[in-house]
């Protein structure tokens, strides 16, 4: 590990100070690991976050900073910038790695993605010949459900499906069906359950996710994977800063005292596969919380040490305000086959894979985060910039048009006077 | 190929409640306590009967499988259709795991390698196993297992591999057993295998089916459906294919690892409209046989759908409606469920 | 205590303990010296003490198992200790046991006989079965067995094969197997002791050297004037009971468990109480 | 959440049930709160991907009045190795998992609080449910086998227990598990003289007794019976449990309608498989 | 005792239970206060429990200022029973459930009310514990853990307390008697077992009122026999304060309500007890000073059965009485170091007789006697004896392993020898 980090630290001085000068914002890519001497990347985590935020993180701040040219890259609007960029960021980024050599210590530990996906896939595992089948399918450039390399399938979302949440969607992608459930408490210190001012996004919002045991026999590996989609939702979000969640109070209602705290509730009905669980989750949780309505507060403060009283006025408190998530990511899943990069796996591809990269992109095209993880023979980075140029081409897509469909959902939303719950409920059909 | 990407990503994301599973059938307030309303429900199903519902007072009846027998009177045990084939009443439930029954022709994929025997899935209730006694050796004749054939049986069936066999028998434990002892059964390769709910296929004297879009099939009584790609073009291919389609023998343990014969891409097409056919078949749940598979086809053929939006809704419901008339019209032959 | 009495008796052997003398685990209850003829029958509870003791280098210390009273026969050539009160049973070989079937596999029956560990039932070890025909027990059934194998490292084993009886199983005579018909019969949990002491009981005379009661008259005798049952004691401590009636089955047992903690003459009261209720 | 807060907050002034002997909601005291039942929620996704022996084998969403309860049936598949049966123990081995994901509606616990898996109260229901259902199910055919049930309760209002009972006797059906009847359950509030039948979580404030009652409609037994408060005599019990007995009987009806539309939704035009 | 389900289910049959009770017989059941205050011991049949209860002043919390706080808890001790032992895991999950259940009568029978146990509003409050460990488990522990746990309460004192300006003082208990809980209520839990006529579960669903038979008190054996179980918490009024029937065999609701009247009775038995008992503690009967536990199968058939209907004092045994009891042998006394006092009360001849003429009346009196010789397979089993008794038996020399396999050869060494002595006779 030392030898990951020296090589990195070199950068911090050069090219950091430009790019902080050039925007408020500094990109920091933390623990890029299992790089081995073929100098491929075995899995790289890109979480951007603001200086602010991550100054104050405390030990994690002084990580590796070279991808500070990322910084700049992946804020540029341009597909073809950003593929540059990256490229350049990361084949620097091994030659310094490179240099240090011997880091291929952690050959044949796997992503945490191929552990996950083997073990819920033992199953009902794939055969080789299967496999065989599947491969070349793909040369082909036909998969087994008659899609080309790069489509995805369908996706669907429903809003205000719980009618006690504050916001709540369902969403059916592949072979996965997710609700989330989004609940607004007032957070503050005083409390003393552990409860800290939120430092980042992520830190807003607290997850709890459920898999019941759909993914094999006993629901322990529920409880992996729900883990892994954990934290790489919360990833996310921590690279988001404060205005992706954006309402009239800010989430800190009082500076360092009060705060809104997001309880964030993922229930997968129905999953196999992981690829599109965190696709499908992804979107299920920006749908919810776009639908998320937030009590319009007053605030009278006392003196100053006490916290002060909250009253919601009963004109505004019963049309709670929208919460403004337009600028938070959706997620896409490519994965490699036999060298040759698909999107959206289903199951069965998943379990043919031999990379991973997971996109999460917002609406300006933005790479939010990326998750790669391959199995021991690592991936060119090449491809992974090829994935995040066809990540950008979906979610672009994705995106706009499921803020179509929400927009025409929220319209109608925001002019019920009663709040929602008088709906029919989950599932409700108008 | 990234604009015809986002045009399809813009495409496809939709709403949900238009085309939800369920909402077809939870529409709004059909499900509301006393008034009772089907969306496109045609006909009123009156054989249907829930658990503890009384079928026939009189002990005449012989009781079949979903029923059991409460002071003399035989009383459903399943929510579903009342069948009698004359004196015997069983309750068919919607949907349920595969029941196997003796001679059944199954797919299955094999899940562990134990002492002289592979446990099986075939979506039964149990995992079935297959004795190492009960399948055709290497050198077909009966010769004596030997304790080396016992060590590699992973050159036979190894995990995950998808094997078609019969059902031998089910011993009193219920436990099923089953064996490849016939050159039709054995291990399958260069296919693709799909789960569809067995109810929807039916015991028919072929399960080994070439689909007129030539793919061949195994459509296993327990709902795992095996297809293989099969040429039609040049002989060559075409034994070489049905070999692999539908093996004669058992594997030897370095066949396995052959590299199977790439398949060209129109016949990768053909096994994906064929997978698609059926998927469809089965989320309209309706009966999976190469006629239906066929009409599904030339139906999307006919309404030009391309074959990676058969599976989309709007379009499956649309091709499904008019496949279903032209089913319930050939098919004069449905025997009228019994009233409770 | 072991007593200090040391009487080295014609025999050479160095006895450190009475009969009667309540001794505890590894109480040194005599010494014999390595010469030839010389036989001491050690019973249960008496073990040779592992490595030689420093102070008789060329003898065998034979030590107590476990808390109990020494019994020291007459000719001074058997020494055994008693703890009547034990409830924990410790197989040896032969001994006669009442065990419940536990689990079954392939060829044979794991047995709790209400030892540490369960006892090993092959499949075969029944009188005149064969691999055609043999008896398929249930979990949970009674059998009445002898115990095989019993040795501290490894699993006990039990038979239902009795040597130099030749009854078959099958005609339901044989004096050991199954025990049929849970329908009626049930079993009860007595001390070890008392268990002991029935057994030596139902050989119709009294063991005034297993306890110190002369009364010929027993509880089981005096039901059996009475009563028709069936009745399986094993040294485990179980004693099995069957009659045509369960209530009768339910008396017996209760009235035989609640003996054991009555002198002979409470239990003859108890045992025409209960005859007297009938 | 704040704004339900302040909305509940006086309620506990209001008589149970007013002069025109209705109640709060404006239901009558025997009378169960509309109940939208959804079968086979979950395991048939839209895109016809639908059994596979992955996914679950049957669900149901059970929606009593603003207590909304999903659950979700797995097998009967193999039993795991590791799971811990009697030896001589016949049929399937029930085991049901129980999970509040959603706040009360009365906004009592914190979204943080409310969802602990080793909740205590969560582990009684799932025993409860577990218990419920084991004698019901058919045991023959199923030996060696387990069936899993998750139950999540995605909001509360009052009566989840019963609405658990109910979801999971739908998830069942639908899954195709041979039931020796169905089990449907209804709970009673006995405030003040007044039989309140599935009384709302806002009612459950009076500090009346709350009696859960399942039963199978066939024959009125009951299979289950809960009652966590105090009654003054066994009249007001008798009369509670016949109250109990009708609401499962009109919660009877709503299953039954419930698998009715199921069966018209997807088995529309079926024709019949030939034998 | 170790009885199959068919066993049991004939002798149901019958009217008579495995240890010789009705149906509706319960087993004799003790109840001690004491030894100090706030403590108590309860047995009944063979489940034995004792609790304790602490009562400390604390800070309210904030959110509740005017309410005490209370709780309970149930230990299953891992000696109280070969499961126990053997399964820790599950006798830990037994206690949790009972604490649950325990805790949650408590509060709907409102034994305390959280409004009493205030000192001063928003500054002091009683925060009572009662701790209850289950000592020996033989069935219908949950009855014996509530009724130990309410005896322990209604004994438990607290501190007196003076207020004086501000300052609240809690006074040393040589300053000032103690006074007692306000416990105003106390409620028991009656656990039925219920058995189906027929093994099969269908007959759940068999329309025969009949078919249901109701044991009060189970064992530990019926317990795990049982069809299903019925707990009914009820206090002395009569008032309901609790129902649990968790899944199992479905019943009818006049089986409910057959079992709610029966443990009214039940209840009514119990509270004599209880009051009795309450009244030995106080008026400074010495209350034993040592609580010696004694193994179930001491008494000869249950003791007395308190026939429920009766009115309860009657059944409550004088100690007198007690000092009937003969001897307990001498190897049971370096056994169970049993003392008169604990001898079993059924053996004195009133009482036994009265018992027993109860227990087997109904059984006809005709069983025709013996026509075989007594004992048959006994007899066999003295035989197997003596032919296995002649085998050699070891010699002790050098190389003889550990010789516990031959202990039991002198045992029939000896046996042979008494054969050999009748010979002579």
């Amino acid at each position: 590990m030392f030898a990951i980090l020296q090589g990195p630290c070199v950068l911090r001085g050069e090219v950091g100070s430009r790019a902080v000068l050039r925007r408020s914002m500094c990109i920091r890519v933390f623990n890029l690991v299992w790089i081995h001497r073929a100098r491929h990347i075995r899995q790289c985590r890109l979480l951007l976050r603001t200086t602010s935020a991550s100054a104050r993180r405390g030990p994690r701040a002084d990580l590796p900073h070279y991808l500070l040219h990322a910084s700049t890259i992946l804020h540029a609007a341009d597909a073809s910038i950003i593929s540059d960029r990256l490229r350049f960021a990361l084949t620097f980024a091994l030659g310094k790695l490179g240099a240090t050599s011997d880091c291929g210590r952690a050959k044949g530990r796997s992503g945490g993605m191929i552990a996950e996906l083997l073990r819920a896939s033992e199953a009902q595992g794939l055969s080789a010949s299967e496999q065989d089948y599947y491969v070349s399918g793909i040369r082909a450039g036909v998969r087994v459900d008659g899609r080309s390399l790069l489509d995805v399938r369908d996706l669907m979302v429903e809003t205000g499906v719980l009618p006690s949440a504050a916001g709540s969607a369902r969403v059916h992608f592949g072979e996965t069906d997710v609700l989330v459930g989004v609940h607004t408490v007032i957070g503050d210190e005083t409390e003393g359950q552990g409860h800290r001012v939120p430092r980042t996004l992520g830190e807003a919002l607290n997850f709890q996710i459920q898999i019941p045991g759909a993914l094999s026999r006993d629901s322990r590996d529920g409880a992996n994977v729900a883990m892994m989609l954990q934290q790489r939702l919360e990833a996310v979000f921590n690279a988001l800063d404060e205005k992706a969640l954006h309402f009239e109070q800010r989430i800190l209602v009082q500076p360092n005292r009060m705060w809104w705290q997001f309880s964030i509730q993922v229930l997968v009905l129905r999953t196999r596969g992981l690829a599109s669980l965190l696709d499908a989750s992804a979107a299920a949780l920006r749908a919810a919380l776009r639908s998320t309505q937030v009590p319009r507060l007053h605030l009278l403060p006392e003196d100053e040490d006490a916290l002060p009283k909250i009253l919601l006025d009963e004109k505004s408190g019963m049309s709670p305000q929208l919460l403004d998530a337009k600028l938070t990511p959706m997620t896409l899943t490519l994965c490699q086959v036999g060298g040759i990069l698909i999107a959206d796996p289903d199951a069965f591809e998943e379990l043919c894979a031999d990379a991973f990269i997971q996109v999460a992109m917002d609406k300006a095209g933005r790479v939010c985060g990326l998750f790669v993880s391959s199995n021991e023979h690592g991936i060119e980075p090449t491809s992974i910039v090829a994935a995040v140029k066809a990540a950008r081409e979906v979610c672009v897509g994705w995106l706009e048009s499921v803020d179509l469909i929400l927009d025409e959902d929220l319209k109608e939303l925001e002019n019920l006077f009663v709040p929602r719950s008088s709906h029919t409920g989950f599932l409700h059909t108008r | 190929m990234a604009a015809s990407e986002s045009r399809v990503a813009r495409a496809h994301v939709a709403r949900l409640e238009h085309v939800s599973g369920t909402g077809s059938y939870a529409g709004p307030g059909t499900l509301l306590l006393g008034k009772r309303r089907y969306e496109g429900g045609s006909e009123e199903p009156h054989d249907l009967v829930l658990p503890g519902n009384d079928l026939f007072a009189d002990g005449t009846y012989v009781r079949g499988h979903g029923t059991h027998v409460r002071n003399g009177r035989l009383v459903s045990s399943q929510a579903g259709t009342v069948l009698t084939v004359n004196r015997l009443v069983t309750v068919r439930p919607f949907r349920s795991r595969y029941v196997p029954e003796v001679g059944d022709v199954v797919v299955g994929r094999v899940l562990q390698v134990a002492g002289k025997r592979w446990l099986v899935d075939i979506n039964a209730v149990q995992e079935a196993s297959l004795l190492l006694s009960a399948i055709t050796l290497p050198l077909g004749e009966q010769r004596k297992r030997t304790y080396e054939d016992e060590l590699n049986m992973r050159a036979f069936f190894a995990e995950g591999d998808p094997i078609s066999a019969e059902v031998q028998e089910i011993r009193s434990d219920a436990s099923i057993a089953l064996h490849t002892r016939s050159n039709k059964f054995g291990a399958l390769r260069n296919g693709v295998l799909l789960q569809v709910s067995p109810s929807l296929i039916a015991r028919a004297k072929k399960h080994y089916v070439r689909l007129s879009l030539g793919v061949s099939a195994i459509l296993g009584t327990n709902g795992y459906i095996w297809l293989s790609p099969h040429d039609l073009e040049t002989a060559q291919n075409e034994d070489k294919t049905k070999k692999a389609g539908s093996r004669s023998d058992a594997p030897l343990s370095e066949e396995r690892y052959i590299t199977p014969l790439s398949v060209g891409p129109e016949a990768h097409l053909r096994v994906a409209r064929a997978r698609n056919a059926i998927l469809l078949l089965n989320a309209r749940s309706i009966p999976i046989d190469p006629v239906s598979i066929s009409l599904v086809c030339e139906e999307c053929a006919r309404q030009g759908v391309d074959v990676k939006d058969m599976t989309r809704r709007e379009v499956a419901s649309r091709i499904a409606d008019t496949v279903q008339t032209q089913l319930s019209a050939a098919s004069h032959l449905a025997e009228r469920p019994l009233r409770a | 205590m072991a007593t200090t009495a040391t009487a080295p008796n014609a025999a050479g052997v160095h006895w450190h303990a009475e009969d009667g003398d309540v001794v505890f685990p590894g109480d040194v209850l005599m010494t014999i010296p390595e010469s030839e003829g010389l036989v001491v029958r050690v019973g249960r509870g008496v073990t040779r003490r592992g490595s030689k003791a420093r102070e008789h280098a060329d003898s065998h210390e034979m030590v107590a198992l476990y808390a109990g009273t020494v019994r020291v026969d007459a000719g001074r050539n058997k020494v055994w200790v008693d703890c009547d009160h034990a409830k924990r049973y410790m197989p040896s070989v032969d001994d006669l046991v009442v065990g419940v079937v536990a689990d079954r596999f392939a060829d044979g029956y794991r047995v709790d006989i209400g030892g540490a560990e369960t006892a090993l039932l092959g499949a075969l070890e029944f009188q005149g079965a064969t691999k055609r025909n043999r008896p398929s027990l249930k979990v949970g059934d009674v059998v009445y067995a002898r115990v095989t194998v019993a040795h501290r490292m490894m699993e006990p084993e039990i038979s239902c094969i009795l040597p130099g009886s030749n009854k078959s199983w099958l005609s339901g005579e044989s004096e050991l197997g199954p025990l049929q018909s849970e329908a009626t019969s049930m079993f009860v949990d007595v001390s070890l002791g008392y268990a002991r002491y029935l057994l030596t009981l139902t050989n119709g005379d009294a063991m005034d050297s297993l306890n110190s009661a002369g009364d010929t008259r027993s509880v089981i005798s005096l039901l059996s004037q009475k009563l028709n049952f069936e009745l399986a004691v094993g040294v485990n401590g179980r004693v099995w009971i069957r009659t045509n009636d369960p209530q009768h089955t339910i008396l017996i047992a209760l009235t035989v468990q609640n003996a054991q903690h009555l002198r002979i003459p409470q239990q003859i009261e108890l045992a025409q109480r209960a005859i007297a209720t009938l | 959440m704040a704004p339900q807060r302040t909305r509940w907050g006086a309620a506990g002034a209001e008589p149970a049930v007013d002069a025109a002997g209705l109640r709060m909601d404006g239901r009558r005291p025997s009378e169960i709160r509309v109940m939208r039942c959804v079968v086979g929620e979950g395991t048939f996704s839209p895109f016809g991907m639908g059994d596979d022996a992955h996914g679950p084998t049957g669900s149901a969403y059970v929606e009593q009045g603003r207590t909304a309860v999903l659950a979700t049936v797995y097998g009967p598949r193999e039993r795991a190795s590791s799971s811990s049966a009697l030896p001589g123990s016949t049929g399937a081995l029930v085991n049901c998992e129980f999970a509040i994901t959603a706040l009360n509606v009365g906004g009592a616990a914190s979204a943080g609080s409310s969802y602990t898996k080793a909740d205590r109260r969560s582990s009684e229901m799932a025993a409860s449910i577990k218990a419920a259902f084991e004698t019901v199910i058919v045991g023959d055919g199923l030996q060696r086998s387990q069936i899993d049930v998750f139950v999540h309760v995605l909001q509360s209002d009052g009566g989840q227990l019963a609405a658990a009972i109910n979801a999971t006797s739908l998830a069942l059906m639908n899954a195709g598990i041979p039931l020796l009847d169905v089990v449907c359950a209804c709970t009673v509030g006995v405030v003040d003289a007044y039989y309140l039948a599935d009384v709302t979580a806002l009612e459950m404030r009076f500090h009346g007794a709350v009696l859960t009652v399942a039963s199978t409609p066939s024959e009125h037994k009951i299979v289950l019976l809960e009652l966590e408060s105090k009654l003054p005599n066994q009249d007001t019990l008798d009369n509670a449990l016949s109250v109990a007995q009708a609401g499962c009987q009109e919660v009877y009806h709503a299953i039954d309608d419930a698998m009715h539309a199921y069966f018209a939704a997807v088995h529309r035009a079926h024709a019949p498989i030939r034998a | 005792m170790a009885v199959s389900r068919e066993f049991v289910q004939g002798a149901l049959e019958k009217g008579v239970r495995c240890d010789g009770r009705h149906l509706n017989a319960a087993r004799h059941c003790e109840i001690e206060f004491g030894p100090q205050q706030g403590s108590a011991m309860v047995r009944m049949g063979g489940s034995i429990a004792c609790a304790s209860v602490n009562v400390e002043a604390v800070a309210p919390y904030a959110d509740r200022p005017r309410e005490g706080m209370f709780a309970a808890s149930v230990d299953v001790s891992p000696g109280s029973c070969l499961w126990a032992a053997t399964d820790v895991v599950a006798a830990r999950e037994l206690g949790i459930d009972m604490s649950r259940k325990l805790e949650r009568l408590l509060r709907s029978a409102r034994v305390l009310n959280n409004e009493d146990l205030v000192v001063v509003a928003g500054k002091l409050v009683w925060q009572v514990r009662v701790e209850v460990m289950i000592l020996e488990v033989d069935g219908n522990v949950l009855d014996v853990a509530a009724l130990v746990s309410v005896a322990a309460l209604k004994y438990a004192k607290r501190p007196d307390v003076s207020i004086r300006g501000e300052s609240i003082v809690l006074h040393a208990l040589e300053e000032r008697e103690a006074v007692y809980l306000p416990v105003n209520h106390t409620p028991y839990i009656v656990t039925f077992a219920l058995f189906a006529r027929t093994a099969l579960p269908v007959a759940a669903h068999s329309s025969k009122r009949a078919s249901l038979l109701v044991l009060v008190d189970p064992t530990e054996d019926e317990e795990r026999l049982c069809d299903a179980q019925l707990s009914v918490s009820m206090n002395a009024f009569g008032e309901i304060c609790g129902l649990s029937k968790a899944g199992g065999l479905a019943i009818d609701k006049e089986n409910v309500m057959l079992c709610t009247s029966l443990a009214a009775d039940r209840v009514r038995h119990l509270d004599g007890l209880f009051k009795h008992a309450w009244e030995l503690a106080n008026n400074g009967a010495p209350s034993k000073p040592q609580f010696n536990v004694r193994p179930s199968q001491v008494c000869i058939f249950p003791s007395k059965v308190p026939n429920i209907m009766s009115v309860p004092s009657a059944s409550k045994r004088p100690r007198s009485e007690r000092q009937v009891a003969p001897q307990a042998p001498k190897h049971a006394d370096v056994i169970q170091g049993m003392d008169a006092e604990a001898q079993p009360p059924g053996i004195q001849p009133s009482a036994e007789a009265k018992n027993l003429s109860e227990k087997f009346g109904m059984a006809d009196v005709q069983a025709e006697l013996p026509k075989a010789a007594p004992a048959t397979s006994v007899l066999q089993s003295t035989k197997t004896r003596k032919a296995s008794g002649s085998e050699a038996s070891n010699m002790i020399d050098k190389d003889s392993t550990g010789s516990s396999s031959s202990g039991d050869d002198l045992t029939k060494a000896i046996i042979k020898t008494k054969g050999k002595k009748k010979v002579k006779r």
